[in-house]
């Protein structure tokens, strides 16, 4: 594959940048990173056409490790700032990426209103169910019960949140889930968003080996779905009612309905034209 | 002095037409040549509550209420009532009051006016589909000089649509309006004058600011919606697409203030425009965009503070947390309009400043001008286009270099070579992460100089008067109305006077201000905030000479120009 | 002078036990009766990469570095060039360097200081289970003269869990250490003293402010986790539901705010803790607080800034946010304590007064006092209780009352008969929305009458020095340390100095400064921002007296003792 | 049904203040009020031992309206604001009120995690598909082609947001729907939605006759919905999909996962205990 891509014009490599990650060795960001690279080689967009934008977190860190444009905004508004830029620039195409923390905990908002407003960008979640940047406090996807941070010595105490359903329920058009154990999978995801005219979700589980070293055993749990994706809503909850959160690789939903574009003439007047409104 | 100004103020209970008096006396005006000031107000309830319109018309332009109305007309009493405090009344003020309406209330009791009777509703009952409002206005036109010519003009070109009929009952209500109402030889009259047609505007300050905005180039858009700030994105909303902008409703203001970050970081002029809550919510993201050195501008329209405080009414309260509401080190712009056609000017050159300086330019104006609606003169094309500097070659290409002017190139995504990514955390020039001590210095001072050192021009305050005064009034935003209103009144008395009213207000300029009130032995400072904000950021960035005295007053009564001569000619 | 300090850095990578090393000294120095201070700096890797400790120890208590260190001692020089800038050297230093690692860095090659060889991992590799930073740890305690016992205390107690082999091998380290260090005679050496067990404690800044907290009556927490404030909420996390209250970790900043508006609310003193970035995301609700009268605490740890900046460093650049932050006027409490142990009685006092004032108290403590760890004198207890005025009868019970002090007795709900609701809508005394003027001015004057007319007592601010002195040190914060020393330096040099270091930054009070002030010819303000925050308030709220000069320079550096002499000295 | 509250204590209209409504006559949010004051009575609860807490909007208006204990807040803040007076004072009976906007807009991510966190609280939220007080701009659950706001003259052009479904997904354990045609039957589901344990979300469709004034047909629309509750979410989210939005009257799902509540040790130690750690 990748040397298809390397005739087409820029391979894997080219996208990566020279600043060295900050990351923990063995963090599962490193294969996102991965994925991502090869997936913009794979989509042969050139490195000026495309924009990732992210909020804050060791997730967030990774527009700064691609050669394209790159975004690096505040924790949690990643989306908003992705939004703002691909309605200003229809041409670019945009990824955004971060994390459980930053996508669910302080951005829940903005995912909700993303999932509904149908923007054409793809969204990648690194879910390792921790805030690892900050050393290790839950976040929404933690299970009540963790009690490995010392702001919550006994445990969230709080059901997670389940990312996939609330996007389904929210609208959004393209829900699937990859996980950092197969990152060639998940660039093939990340292909597949960026096709999908609309906005698309990608949770990644990706572990974090610093604060929840327990995921590491995650490559063994992780399973590629069996079925492919459905346009039917309603199957798709039912999909995620069962799901246990830990098959992967496939699309889960795919709906049809069109990408959000904001209303604005081909033909621009010019301002004098409006001003004669307030002549007398 | 030749100009000549006359006051009045229209209220009554939701349905009594008050605004639509009020609007079409702006219009026929502008169609004798006048000039107009139009403020409203109105009470608690959504809908359907008390209203209150004040108008000033003159032959010159006026940016601010009298010290008292010439004339109030209330369709009734109880809701002229409640807005008492905002209708002050002189000696020479004539009450009309609709006998229908009962016995003259108790804050009329001790008023020093002249109470006449006008039967508004009886004169309309009298006329198939006739409207007191309408016999109101008929009353006021003859009061002031107004011909029924730009009358007839104005209520055809408002009602026009719903056919001869209805206008043909409004001709016959002012006609009885101006037959009811007695002769009042000394009332303040106004002289039509010749007006070639499309010269004057109507425009309220929040429309003016979006036409600004627009002028300087802005094509994006996002915004959350918050009283008094609504009308500025509804004129936008209204214009922008027009021009092949777009405007987007946000889901809050974290999300609008995000919005324009990341447009404006695509490379298009973006504005978001809010009130005191909504810039709260935007100040982490604004910090963002003077670090990232992405160019966006905020309207802020003041309302009073704090919390959710008086939504509906003005005050000049948020120049603190515009000024000083970003954390960290975070020098970026504060501008200030200070009337409703200056909204036009000053926003335009915010939109110019801040992508000519890669910052964030916040707009500060208020709901009294915001609000306001006023007959001005055709404002000129101006020449500010926001302009970014962009990189002449991308060979070697640091996004954050350290140059003379503290201006980096900034590429743009598309320009293939300038890849780079914008960060707020603290950067090396190329823009990798860095925590060094050296980096942060070098960045700091970056961003301060291109400010600092940029030279503003001559736009940076408004300054008039005497060259060697007895006194200088210095102020900002809607008081420089009532302020330039004492001026003449004092100068009048044969005081020596000099106004100066920085439009911006951040970064402060030591020198020209130093200039602006060379040789003055006491200044006053006026403002509109109980804390006097104005004063206080004053005196932390410039050394302000002579005998300085602080003239603050929390909204929402406006500072009256009368207020500012008597604090001048009481000096203590 | 008596006093005695020695300095030492060590540095390695992540694996090297940089922090164990310095924690083991701070532990048994507090045990042989010493005080000392520790601030720790690590690379941007969130694990695993570089770090140093920095470590004064001394015979009285320190709150600041010295200009530089005594001993640095360099587990790899790689490690330890990427905090070159953060650990000057001076003629008399000592560089202890493993010859293992290598030739002398760069950044060690124009140093000034005396490089010998501590062949730590060669000694380590001998002993069963031996480790490198334990022969330095023994290196440093025999340059310093700490005997063996308190630091076999100290390791049995920190390791004594992992079994007798492990404590053995700790110890065999350390004796190899000892005897592999050359005799250094002019090497500064500290005396134990003869300490009572309980009364050092050994404390971070963090959690002397949760402690601080809990006795100021704080009962209800909630939070959002962000560098360097975290360590509060853990520390409170872990002691508040021991003495009957909760933490609740928030969505976001905007709950953990407004959560604690709730708790506070409902009658239990409730306190937030966060860093620049989330005290943005506050201020519009701290306005509430201010609007409704609601007391709440929100301790501001402050990082480099602005955005997210250098989240790991230390700067004072909240300063303006913090003090001006909120739209609209409202005035509100800005507290800043001025050491690690000040952080106890400084959060303690603010609680006290926000629950007093019924108002919103900002405290504003810094990375470098937050995470620094110190070993102090046992804290005294104090008398600062949060004490609401409740109602002592609810007939005619108005929860906003025009009281003379400002503070209007709060109803808890609970209390039959005080049923109120809390608004952030300027209101009537009786808590009825109103948009009347008269009514905002009354809750205005009456807000800031209660913050303004208080009586603030002696705690203000910390002042010491001379009477008569040739110039004045003006601080705060974290700044104080240096400055005290800087003072001490001065007084020995023969110059008369004051020190005013105001724990109460907000509001201002212009009497007690004056006289703290009072014949000072030379005015020194010294801060740790880049804009010179602290100047431009001081200059906005006070009449600065003499010649005001100003010593401002940004993070991550602190500003040494020998910066201030040097500024003073050489004044200009 | 008054009668045997007046014998058991307070009527409803001991729980209205005096103040008057700023609201619209006709407004919907006058059936609310009068629905929470019924419920009040009802469930026989002392002024005092009762909080409403709101943000801001007509809808957010009614703490002030009621005779209890009240919070008026900021935009979009009210469930935080009242999930730190609900674990502060357990003992406290606490009702938030407000809009869609307040609730789905800006304080959508606050709805997210109170549903998630299910703190013992019942929350109102007023559903007019438009922001009410700021005159009339479309709110999340606003059609996407209602071209009735300056703001949005060619429509919001956005899929309307589903608000119990998202309850739903989101894991809240009480979901029903009311309507302001039927005080009545809307107090009936205030009382059932106190006396659940944990967080309760009722949506109440109150017309907002100024600004929507085809709401007014509402009235019209609406139907008692033909079956009671089910405790199986799978259900209660099949329920949902084939939903109109006009069905009230009924709880549409009821779950039995427990309230959140902090840990707190219930025999509180000494300062001083805490104090001894940091001896040497
Ligand atoms: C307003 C604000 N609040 C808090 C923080 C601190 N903070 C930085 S990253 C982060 C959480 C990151 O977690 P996640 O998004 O899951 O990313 P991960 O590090 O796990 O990849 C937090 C709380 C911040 N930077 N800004
Ligand atoms: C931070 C902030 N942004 C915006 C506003 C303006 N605002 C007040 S109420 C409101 C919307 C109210 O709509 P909704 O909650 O649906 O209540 P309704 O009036 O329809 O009952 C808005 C946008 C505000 N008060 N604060
Ligand atoms: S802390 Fe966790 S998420 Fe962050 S870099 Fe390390 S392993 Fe990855
Ligand atoms: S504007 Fe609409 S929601 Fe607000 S009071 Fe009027 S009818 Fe009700
Ligand atoms: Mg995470
Ligand atoms: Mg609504």
């Amino acid at each position: 594959m990748e040397h298809l891509q390397a005739m087409r014009g820029l391979a894997p490599k080219d996208f990566k940048s020279d600043t060295k990650p900050v990351w923990c060795p063995g963090c599962g960001h490193f294969s996102v990173l991965a994925a991502i690279t090869k997936a913009l080689a794979e989509l042969s967009l050139p490195r000026e056409q495309v924009a990732v934008v992210s909020g804050i977190g060791c997730s967030s860190r990774i527009p700064a490790y691609t050669s394209v444009y790159g975004f690096h905004g505040v924790h949690g508004r990643a989306l908003p700032t992705a939004t703002g830029l691909k309605l200003a620039r229809p041409d670019m195409t945009v990824l955004v990426t971060g994390g459980d923390g930053d996508g669910f905990s302080i951005g829940g908002n903005h995912f909700l209103h993303a999932c509904r407003r149908n923007v054409d960008m793809t969204y990648i979640v690194m879910d390792n169910q921790v805030y690892g940047m900050t050393k290790g406090q839950a976040s929404p996807t933690t299970d009540a019960e963790w009690d490995g941070s010392k702001l919550t010595p006994d445990g969230p105490c709080i059901e997670p949140f389940p990312p996939l359903k609330i996007a389904l329920a929210a609208g959004a058009n393209f829900i699937a889930r990859g996980s950092s154990s197969d990152p060639n999978d998940l660039a093939r995801l990340i292909v597949d968003g960026v096709r999908h005219p609309g906005f698309s979700v990608i949770q990644v589980l990706s572990p974090c080996v610093t604060f929840r070293p327990e995921q590491k055993e995650w490559k063994k749990k992780v399973r590629t779905a069996c079925v492919d994706y459905t346009d039917d809503p309603a199957r798709a909850a039912r999909r995620l009612m069962t799901d246990d959160g830990f098959n992967f690789g496939k699309v889960l939903f795919k709906g049809t309905r069109p990408a959000f574009v904001p209303e604005c003439s081909d033909v621009p007047c010019a301002i004098p034209e409006l001003e004669s409104g307030f002549a007398v | 002095m030749l100009e000549r100004f006359v006051s009045l103020a229209v209220a009554g209970s939701g349905g009594a037409g008050v605004v639509t008096t009020g609007n079409l006396l702006l219009d026929a005006a502008a169609r004798v040549g006048w000039y107009a000031y139009m403020t409203r107000s109105a009470g608690p309830q959504i809908r359907g509550g008390e209203a209150a319109a004040m108008i000033r018309l003159g032959s010159a332009p006026a940016d601010a209420h009298d010290d008292h109305y010439d004339l109030l007309v209330a369709a009734d009493w109880e809701s002229a009532g409640r807005f008492a405090a905002e209708l002050p009344l002189g000696a020479t003020s004539i009450v009309l009051g609709d006998p229908r309406a009962g016995e003259r209330p108790p804050f009329l009791v001790d008023a020093p006016a002249r109470m006449l009777d006008l039967p508004m509703t009886a004169l309309a009952d009298e006329i198939p589909g006739g409207r007191a409002n309408m016999v109101a206005l008929g009353a006021i036109a003859e009061l002031i000089g107004l011909p029924d010519e730009p009358l007839l003009a104005a209520i055809r070109h408002a009602i026009g649509a719903k056919g001869e009929a209805a206008v043909e009952a409004s001709v016959a209500s002012l006609r009885a309006g101006r037959s009811a109402v007695p002769d009042i030889p000394d009332f303040p009259r106004l002289e039509p004058r010749p007006a070639a047609p499309g010269m004057r505007w109507n425009i309220s300050g929040n429309e003016a600011t979006g036409l600004g905005a627009l002028r300087g180039g802005v094509r994006f858009v996002a915004a959350y919606p918050i009283t008094p700030a609504t009308e500025v994105l509804e004129w936008m909303a209204h214009g922008l697409p027009r021009v092949g902008g777009a405007l987007v409703q946000a889901e809050d203001e974290l999300a609008s203030i995000n919005q324009i970050v990341g447009a404006s970081y695509g490379g298009v002029p973006s504005l978001t425009a809010t009130s005191g809550p909504g810039l709260a919510l935007m100040t982490e993201s604004l910090g963002l965009a003077v670090a990232a050195e992405v160019p966006v501008v905020v309207v802020n329209v003041m309302r009073g503070g704090p919390s959710t405080g008086i939504p509906t009414k003005s005050e000049q309260a948020d120049l603190n947390i515009a000024c000083y509401g970003l954390h960290g080190d975070a020098p970026h712009l504060v501008l200030a309009p200070h009337s409703v056609a200056d909204c036009l000017m000053t926003t335009q050159w915010a939109v110019h400043l801040a992508e000519s300086l890669q910052t964030a330019a916040i707009v500060l104006t208020d709901q009294a001008t915001g609000q306001a609606r006023a007959v001005i003169e055709r404002p000129a094309e101006l020449a500010f286009i926001g302009q970014r500097v962009v990189p002449e070659s991308v060979a070697g290409y640091e996004r954050y270099a350290l140059t003379v002017n503290g201006v980096s190139p900034m590429a743009i995504p598309g320009m293939a070579g300038g890849e780079y990514t914008a960060d707020g955390l603290e950067h090396s020039p190329s823009g990798t992460p860095s925590s060094q001590a050296a980096d942060h210095q070098a960045q700091l001072d970056k961003r301060l100089r291109k400010i600092a050192g940029y030279n503003y021009g001559e736009h940076w305050a408004e300054i008039d008067g005497d060259a060697d005064p007895d006194v200088a009034l210095l102020t900002w935003g809607s008081c420089t109305g009532p302020c330039r209103e004492a001026m003449a009144r004092l100068r009048a008395q044969g005081w020596r006077v000099r106004l100066v009213a920085p439009r911006l207000i951040a970064p402060a300029l030591p020198g020209p201000m130093a200039e602006a009130l060379a040789g003055a032995p006491r200044l006053l400072v006026v403002e509109q905030s109980h804390g006097a904000q104005f004063l206080r950021y004053l005196r932390a960035h410039y050394d302000l000479p002579g005998e300085v005295r602080s003239l603050h007053q929390p909204g929402p009564l406006p500072v009256r120009p009368g207020t500012i001569v008597a604090r001048v000619t009481n000096w203590s």
